[in-house]
């Protein structure tokens, strides 16, 4: 099978020297690939390479299939209600129709915010808005899972409810790669580890 | 709901967080009625001098009020993490851009339009200039938003943006200022606007086809 | 050629050779600056005749008029610049496109207060709201506007190419503005007395001209790579080749 | 030797405003040129002489 994301000796420049060390990534259908690095080694910079936010300043990248990004901060709107942040994701992003999308209302019982449903985002806890945001996988399902320390601020149920839901896309021959560097998945599924070296200074 | 419709789901939000805000919204409309209001207060009630004065004053309360605005347009989308959505998944950049432009244009500029005949009568204008004014401002608030949206997009990371913001705006926006107003004087000495009208449309076709390029691009390098 | 060309261009934007091409063509630049400011000066002031109608006040011409051009033709300058800067991201052009900023600003401002001084006696009053100082006046805003989005970031690079493209939308705007304030001037003020034009030069008036322009025109580039030099070794003050440089220096 | 201009005070003080607004942005990143370098210079003995005296300590302890 080929793989979904196919990036060959990407590196992105700032200020004139690179964030990391020219990096290949090959993530194939079913296959879960962990991001890990130390702080500031650019993490976060591949997976905004991979999702196609910033663009690669060497090397190539190519994508077969439909993207869903979750980065740092989750992006939600601090004066919706959780209901409504759902719905905007769901009509925005749409669904990979190879997937089977929920509905807003069991997209939030899913991620345990049945009761939250007409709560301003803004209200919530940190570890609620970290699950509405990942809830936006299941609105607006896609193949390849980009995902940014996903279990910042969630607790260990929070940490089980992202494996599962890591397992059954994988089940579903989806791709995932996260970057984590405190919790490691616990998956059934096989993990690919890929270390990201901080970048030398580049002459 | 498997079709995404991004344009669609962008307009309903801004416009439901719009109506959300209430009173927020409308702060550009207020600010306007204070400047018309101090007016008088500073140059004397005499209705001839206030009538002779009043499409100038009007487009420059205009100007002003729609700095107010501008904090919002792409700022909140920065650091909450919606902007760099508009990235992922092939979305159509550019359309969004506009469908953004859109939206604060229809909450900030709108309300203002049609709230001219109302600061035209506290300032005495003639009534035959009303429709003309009320024309100018619907071609030219436009640009002013699509500029103002550039130096919003220039400044989000910027240390004091806002104070920025003024000085990065008012030189661009001296065209439009200039056609506008003269459009209304030129109609009231007799003369035709036609000319001055034409311009501001033209103005604005440039401003339309080249600005959201240029916030494309600030919002990107914004994103590195 | 082309080909060299563009070697050319990288090997100038690799900071160390810049500094030492700027290093070696400062002295030179400044040499031939005042050369012509010598040879302008005296003929402006010592050899061209007073002027008929204007008396010796039209003296003033001979620095109003090279540094209104160079005011514009520094944003010329700055806007290649700001392209090459966000096409290639070549750093060096980068920063010259930057600090290409205050020396345009500088310009603007000679420009404006000699013609102010110019029009007290020619109108009777400091300022006039005449087409051409109009638009000078608008194009000091957006060179100041350029100079204070490039220091509000704390990231040099950063606000670099956000004002960068803040000078491409000026190159797009300034016509505009230029014509609309001209427009605006003939609509109030029906017409103006043409000072400034260059309606009816007599030949003998523009030998000091050329040479004070060509001179304004050395000086720029020497005041750019002045700056440039600076702002490079301001910005890389950790990077091996400034503490090489200053180890050379402490020998 | 100074021409007796018609009009000279405004002649003259046009010429001076310009040759005081060109000095200024001549002078100024020429001094600047010079602290950068002085004070660049400053920075890299400072720096030399911490990792002396650094060294030194180290030897003394194992001493």
């Amino acid at each position: 099978m080929d793989s979904v994301i196919h990036a060959q000796q990407i590196s992105f420049h700032r200020h004139g020297e690179r964030v990391f060390v020219p990096t290949n990534v090959a993530l194939m259908p079913g296959q879960l690939c962990l991001i890990r690095g130390q702080n500031g080694s650019g993490k976060t910079t591949l997976l905004r390479l991979l999702a196609g936010i910033v663009h690669p300043s060497e090397g190539t990248i190519a994508r077969h299939g439909s993207v869903a990004f979750i980065g740092h901060r989750p992006g939600v709107k601090k004066d919706l209600t959780a209901l409504d942040v759902l719905k905007f994701y769901a009509e925005f992003a749409g669904a990979d129709p190879l997937y089977g999308a929920m509905s807003p209302q069991a997209a939030l019982h899913a991620a345990g915010l049945a009761r939250q449903a007409r709560q301003r985002a803004g209200q919530l806890s940190a570890g609620q808005r970290q699950r509405l945001g990942l809830a936006r996988l299941l609105v607006a399902p896609k193949t390849i899972w980009l995902l940014d320390e996903p279990y910042t601020s969630l607790d260990a149920d929070g940490c089980a409810w992202v494996d599962g839901l890591l397992d059954q896309h994988l089940a579903l021959n989806g791709s995932v790669a996260v970057a984590a560097h405190v919790y490691q998945p616990k998956l059934n599924a096989p993990t690919d580890v890929l270390d990201v070296q901080p970048g030398a200074q580049h002459a | 709901m498997t079709k995404r419709h991004p344009l669609r789901a962008l307009l309903r939000q801004d416009l439901q967080r719009a109506w959300q805000h209430g009173g927020q919204s409308l702060l550009p409309l207020i600010f306007l009625f204070a400047v018309i209001a101090m007016i008088p207060l500073g140059l004397g009630p005499g209705p001839n001098l206030l009538a002779m004065i009043a499409p100038g004053m009007i487009w420059v309360a205009a100007l002003l009020a729609s700095l107010l605005a501008l904090e919002g347009v792409f700022r909140p989308d920065l650091d909450d993490g919606t902007l760099e959505q508009w990235w992922v998944d092939d979305q159509p950049v550019l359309a969004l851009i506009c469908i953004r432009l859109g939206s604060h244009w229809l909450i900030s500029a709108l309300p203002i339009i049609v709230a001219t005949p109302i600061a035209g009568e506290m300032l005495y204008l003639p009534a035959e200039a009303l429709g003309l004014l009320m024309l100018t401002l619907l071609i030219g608030t436009p640009i002013l938003s699509l500029i103002g949206a550039l130096a919003a997009a220039l400044t989000i990371q910027a240390r004091q943006g806002s104070a920025l913001l003024g000085l990065l705006i008012f030189p661009l926006t001296v065209p439009v200022l200039i056609f506008a107003t003269g459009a209304v004087s030129a109609h009231l000495d007799g003369l035709t606007a036609r000319p001055y009208v034409l311009l501001l449309i033209s103005l604005f076709v440039l401003a339309a086809t080249l600005v959201p390029l240029a916030i494309k691009k600030a919002l990107q390098l914004n994103l590195e | 050629m082309w080909k060299r060309l563009k070697l050319a261009f990288h090997k100038l934007g690799s900071p160390p050779i810049f500094y030492r091409f700027a290093q070696t063509l400062i002295p030179w630049l400044w040499s031939l600056t005042g050369v012509g400011l010598a040879v302008g000066l005296y003929q402006a002031l010592y050899v061209v005749p007073p002027d008929y109608q204007q008396g010796d006040s039209y003296r003033i011409l001979y620095v109003h008029v090279p540094a209104a051009w160079q005011a514009m033709a520094t944003y010329l300058i700055m806007a290649i610049l700001a392209i090459i800067a966000l096409v290639w991201r070549i750093r060096t052009a980068e920063i010259m496109a930057m600090v290409a900023a205050p020396i345009g600003a500088g310009f603007t401002l000679i420009c404006l207060v000699t013609g102010a001084i110019w029009g007290e006696p020619m109108w009777g009053t400091w300022w006039a709201w005449d087409a051409r100082l109009t638009s000078m006046l608008i194009l000091l805003f957006i060179y100041l506007g350029i100079m204070g989005l490039y220091a509000a970031f704390d990231d040099h690079r950063q606000g670099a190419k956000m004002a960068s493209v803040l000078v491409l939308v000026g190159v797009v705007n300034i016509p505009i503005i230029h014509f609309s304030v001209d427009w605006w001037t003939t609509l109030h003020q029906g017409s103006t007395i043409n000072l400034f034009g260059p309606s009816s030069m007599d030949p003998t008036m523009l030998p000091p001209l050329i040479w004070m322009t060509v001179a304004v025109k050395f000086m720029f580039a020497a005041m750019l790579l002045q700056r440039a030099r600076n702002e490079l070794l301001a910005q890389d003050q950790r990077k091996q080749w400034t503490k090489r440089l200053i180890g050379d220096l402490i020998e | 030797m100074i021409p007796e201009f018609s009009y000279a005070n405004y002649v003259w003080s046009s010429y001076a405003i310009a040759m005081a607004v060109v000095l200024w942005q001549a002078l100024g990143p020429m001094f600047k040129h010079r602290r950068l370098l002085w004070q660049l210079r400053e920075d890299q003995l400072l720096e030399a002489d911490q990792g002396n005296t650094a060294k030194s300590n180290h030897t003394r302890e194992h001493a």
